[in-house]
């Protein structure tokens, strides 16, 4: 009965162009900033089925902030965002100078998604917990997190914290707010909902946020997280940054091509939004939304944010030999520094000037960071972390075969 | 003083730390209203509110994800996996997350989370409810290990884990959850009553980890043994009159290698049990340090009785299981090498 | 900052009632026979997100068949299907009573579920492949595969074709397109996706069908299912039987309450539909729907089946511990067998003489099934597979060291 | 005869079968456009089509469930995990379906499929790029597990995994890639075109599974090895001078035990080597059949040369990693025992 059928044939999905082909973002539906309506804290999930088609944004072409979802920031705040933002990318910047120059085994840059970790941040208070990727630097730079206690890390130098246990980027910082980075992908996204379920459980009212790349929410974890978020609508912000690329692999081959990934909250009763993540006061007026329902105990919330990887994936990587050099410029949500200086400057509060100084002090402000954590030594240089660092710490006490290894190694 | 089987042993363990420890929180699937599908959690939702003890969706990932969520904040969670066989959606946050949470966050952050599993086979549970993965986690560091072989331990090995600062796996041979096994399944069933070892006092006590337990003293033969291993390997001794030694390890890791390098240098000799399927089984470990450490002192070849190469079978079950018969036989062959 | 929100709380679902309550389906929005939409099979998933929500049905009270999605069945199909419902009923009496007289360790019924694996087979060709659970029996009992042959499998005994390894009820027959049944749950849902990209790649023109339950869709599998479907777009059918139940934990616990799960597939851009599972023309006009779109090469289609599980999970079981014994009494979508049969009375094609008649007949050629396999042996009794099988198939051809252990054994 | 590289056998291993066999389909993270993160798949979607080489998104129980499916329908799929660290979440389709499919089927449906995976140490990957879990697989059975320590080696290995009709554990050591490596981490990088094992044939060849090779003979001790490690062995044994013969153990399940009996019967001692961490590593199985099967010739304590039980630290790399000194240090003292 069934050869009466045509053969079937297997959709392999991909990005729309390769090197040598001209960048097409034509498929991408961008409404106008302002264009999308800001509904109630407690809106029922069902009731916002369409904001996960479409895309949150607050500033226009001409730099204004316009329709429901702007937030009440006063200029202080936004010069600190764009502050925030510029840090994150100087930082990015000599990291990635100091990966060439032997510095350190590796690096990853966050370049053209700054807004979303340092906008986020900021809606979160003391004692919530994130459970960042290593795409997430933005979230302790906004904090004014020392640079320096970054830099060690990355050198795995004496200073490190992590004791030079731990690749460069996968940060910890409990004070901060920021959990231990995993390098296995997706896993702390299931982790920020068991947080999250804990601070329920102790009728405390600390909120977690997860976060995920668009590649990774077809990790296993991505489901288990979304299924205990939808069964015990714990206080957790589960966002996703779509940056369009994982790796070499486009957004496509994660399902992008099929439903966005806002719409994958869809299934479990969970309230979620698209935004625009190259907008700075979306993202913070998103995050607010969403950390409100939290705090109010109305349960998860998910948040795809739309952006664009610019940089190579890692230290590693060479996006030339799979995406068309010239896709970053043609991204048409723009750059999120350069769309936050327009807005401050059309606010009066800001100058091309002022912007050309304050980078230049926060470059010196980085290098001298820099300066200051090499004096601790780099990977392959100067003071490290000691052999013994090894052994502790796999168990609160080091227990008897540990002991004799490292007698055995003889430190 | 009051007997309890495992199963009232494990759930007294649990209620006693529930009321003494308001971070204890204890979950999986079945586990809330039913209780579990092995009882080991009866009553305690009713007692503690579905906070505190409640179901959980099916997915191993999921239950041993949210636990090393919980932990961080602060929480003690015990997580149930149904049957140990089911763990392995949960592996990778077992491994990757738990097991190394402590150590590359410096501290920063830990995992005291304890997953309980009932392991072993024996109540004809086919290839999928009667595995012994023990040696899976062995192999990770950053994780402890523990198996207890009857009521006292189980409680009392239970509250230390919970109690523990560190990432536990505890798991539970389900054939004696109810009545000790020999292995002589021809014969009739056995209760936990007629077991001094089902004495457990009520309320507090610990079994500390990493401590082994002497089972049976005797010079001629050391056996390692763990879980449902440790009755049959006390059948064999006492069926065959071998004069052996039977060492109960509790924990697997870290392991009480004193006494273990303490008996085998007085018998000279050492088989090793387990029902887990023989290669890289954690008998292979043990007949590495026991070699590493006794190597002057043996006398025979180290001999390990286990579970054979194969999926655990439902027909064949007492074909595959290490019965007392085989132990018999190899505490006969180690006793003639040399 | 966080102090002035109030204490969060942890939400745990269960079900609306227990034991000594009164059983309660009043949240159930059950649409009447015939109201549903019948989309065509190329209709974008898009179009089709009410349908989640809905349930199709064809038979309505009075046992007429109503509606555009009336299945072109002739009436001695009907008949047939209804001979393979109660087959399968009356085959789980037998094999419970078996299992209470200790002939197998194990076994576990499909009542009031027959109509789902039942009528799907008949949707199905030769070639075609399900990937069954543990509770889908039918799909072998309606393509009239030898009882006997699945009653050596639940004995354990010499003629088991699996030779005594498997637990009770973990059939293979690979001849009948049914997988060999995993003991895991969820596992083989994204091996149904792997065997139909396997179609596809090879313009073959079978098609899969995976089978999980309400329950283990918060397995990781089942997600992984979903996204593979969702990015490479194979010819399966993604079945998810809701009865309600998995062991003792209501659906809600699998965030059933949350959204149905007809609708988990939303996200992903598969189309779904959710339907009567009880009704047997329903199911069969559903299946037909969603094997022609894959047979068409238009790709996945998911869908819930609701059902009720009547019986205990399996014999080791015993549901009155967590749900009222009076439940399955007042499931609002009924008895499948009794309302094919009123279709068929109402049809003038049947009658309640020949309904006992044939009841006493399918009683017999159990009965008779039974007999014949115990004289192969039962768990406990009789001839049995031999210990030197539990050496064989671990490998394709026995390695040395299982070669050893088998002479070890001595057999 | 042309010379390769490990990442151009591996490749070419792949495209000789996809040429000979329309069954055989290659995926997983970034292997299908870009050819791979370590490159080894470089080129074939190109000559092969995207249905036969393909990207998958990043699931990795996905990547070898839709493989088991695939090998279910008739297809050869050779998947790859983009480093063993990540296998984890694979881990359950890996041991509970396609390990023991055959035997629960009786034969009715096999999973042939190759899972590839880097594995090791030695690039500055951290924990989480640095990882040998072949124990995690020894341990089950159903599986092959292979692991080959040069270009030669790793072309018909390869092949004759894609051939084989149960599922195999494909580990690559990614450290010797693109040159062999000794451990001597502060010497110029050596390129594989000067290693005599670089000599790889075009087209069709096999390396059988299950079968050693002798890498130097020697009397004094026997050194177990198998990827990277065999070149520290060597090393180590140049070193010292220690008459050492060096067996390449290729693959550890099934494991040739007639080179190795007759080996150390030879020799009367032994060293094992792995970068695994050592508690349950295959280390130990390979210590406890050595001592089961040549106990009476044994002379001296069998070492175990292996990573330490920690995590795989970033800057202390080569603290962890076995080096040539550890391993002289060991054949030393093996040699001074007994
Ligand atoms: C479990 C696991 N599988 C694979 C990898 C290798 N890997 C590291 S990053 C990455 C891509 C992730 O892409 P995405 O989630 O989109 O995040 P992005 O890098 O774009 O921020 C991959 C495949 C990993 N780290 N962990
Ligand atoms: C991975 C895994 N976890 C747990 C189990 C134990 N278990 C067997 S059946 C079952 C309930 C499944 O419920 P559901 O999916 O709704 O299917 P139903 O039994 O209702 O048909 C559970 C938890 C298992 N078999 N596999
Ligand atoms: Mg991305
Ligand atoms: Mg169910």
């Amino acid at each position: 009965m069934t050869t009466e059928w045509q053969s079937l044939s297997l959709h392999v999905p991909g990005p729309p162009v390769r090197p040598g082909d001209r960048p097409d973002f034509s498929q991408m539906q961008i409404p106008r900033a302002g264009e999308v309506r800001r509904p109630p804290v407690d809106v029922a999930a069902s009731d916002i089925h369409d904001l996960a088609y479409s895309v949150v944004r607050v500033l226009n072409r001409q730099g204004e902030a316009v329709g429901p979802w702007v937030p009440a920031l006063d200029v202080d705040a936004l010069k600190l965002g764009l502050r925030a933002m510029m840090k994150t990318r100087a930082f990015d910047v000599r990291m990635m100078m100091a990966q060439r120059q032997g510095k350190t085994s590796f690096y990853m840059q966050c370049t053209g998604e700054e807004a979303i970790a340092c906008g986020f941040q900021t809606a979160l208070g003391t004692g919530d917990m994130n459970f960042p990727t290593y795409r997430q630097q933005g979230l302790l730079i906004a904090q004014d997190w020392p640079l320096v206690d970054l830099m060690n890390q990355i050198f795995s130098n004496q200073a490190d914290r992590l004791r030079g246990r731990q690749l460069p980027v996968l940060y910890s910082a409990r004070e901060a707010g920021f959990f231990s980075v995993s390098g296995n992908l997706g896993t702390q996204y299931v982790q920020a909902v068991g947080w999250a379920m804990a601070s329920a459980i102790r009728g405390d009212t600390r909120v977690a946020a997860g976060w995920i790349g668009e590649g990774s929410t077809a990790e296993s974890d991505f489901h288990s997280a979304l299924v205990f978020a939808s069964v015990y609508r714990p206080p957790v912000i589960l966002n996703v940054v779509n940056n369009q690329w994982a790796i070499s692999s486009n957004q496509a081959v994660a399902g992008g091509e099929s439903a966005t990934f806002a719409a994958r909250a869809h299934g479990y009763g969970i309230p979620s939004l698209r935004a625009d993540g190259n907008d700075y006061l979306a993202v913070r007026a998103v995050a607010d939304w969403a950390v409100e329902r939290a705090r109010r105990n109305l349960g998860p919330t998910l948040i795809e944010w739309v952006t664009y990887r610019v940089g190579p994936h890692s230290s590693s990587d060479d996006p030339s030999r799979y995406r068309p050099k010239e896709e970053s410029d043609a991204w048409p949500l723009g750059d999120p520094i350069e769309r936050l200086k327009k807005h401050l400057i059309v606010l009066g509060a800001w100058s091309e000037e002022r912007h050309t100084q304050l980078q230049a002090e926060i470059e010196d402000e980085v290098l001298a960071a820099a300066r200051e954590a090499e004096r601790h030594g780099t990977l392959h240089d100067g003071p490290r972390p000691s052999a013994a660092d090894m052994f502790r710490g796999v168990y609160k006490d080091m227990p008897r075969h540990l002991r004799e290894q490292r007698q055995e190694m003889g430190v | 003083m009051p007997r309890r089987t495992m199963v009232e042993a494990i759930r007294d363990a649990m209620d006693v730390m529930m009321a003494r420890d308001d971070r204890v929180v204890v979950f999986g699937e079945d586990v809330g209203y039913f209780g579990g599908v092995f009882r080991c959690t009866e009553g305690l939702q009713r007692k503690y509110g579905p906070t505190r003890c409640f179901d959980t969706p099916i997915s191993e990932s999921g239950i041993v994800g949210v636990a090393v969520g919980m932990a961080a904040y602060g929480l003690r969670p015990v997580a149930e996996i149904q049957f140990a066989d089911y763990m392995y959606p949960g592996y990778d946050q077992i491994v990757s997350e738990a097991a190394r949470l402590r150590y590359r966050s410096a501290g920063e952050f830990t995992a005291p989370i304890v997953v309980r599993m009932p392991c072993g086979g024996g109540i004809f549970g086919g290839q999928t409810h009667s595995q012994s993965p023990e040696a899976l986690f062995t192999h990770v560091c950053g994780l402890k290990t523990v198996i207890p072989s009857n009521p006292y331990d189980a409680k009392g090995l239970l509250i230390a884990a919970i109690e523990e600062d560190d990432p536990v796996i505890f798991l539970e041979p389900k054939r004696i959850y109810n009545g000790p096994f020999d292995g002589h399944h021809d014969r009739p069933v056995v209760p936990w009553s007629r077991h001094p070892l089902s004495e457990t006092p009520d309320g507090y006590y610990t079994v500390p980890l990493g401590q082994a337990a002497l089972r049976r003293e005797g010079s001629a033969v050391t056996v390692l043994a763990y879980g449902t291993m440790v009755h049959v390997a006390e059948a064999a001794a006492a069926e065959t009159g071998v004069d052996a030694e039977i060492i109960d390890l509790r924990t697997l890791v870290p392991l009480d290698v004193d006494a273990i390098e303490r008996s085998v240098r007085k018998t000279g000799r050492c088989v090793i049990l387990h029902e887990a399927t023989r290669t890289s089984g954690f008998g292979a470990e043990l007949s590495a340090q026991v070699q590493e450490r006794c190597f002057y002192h043996l006398e025979a070849p180290i001999a390990r009785v286990t579970g054979w190469d194969t999926p655990y079978p439902h027909a064949q079950e007492w074909d595959y299981f290490p019965g007392p018969d085989r132990v018999a036989r190899a505490l006969q062959s180690v006793l003639e090498g040399g």
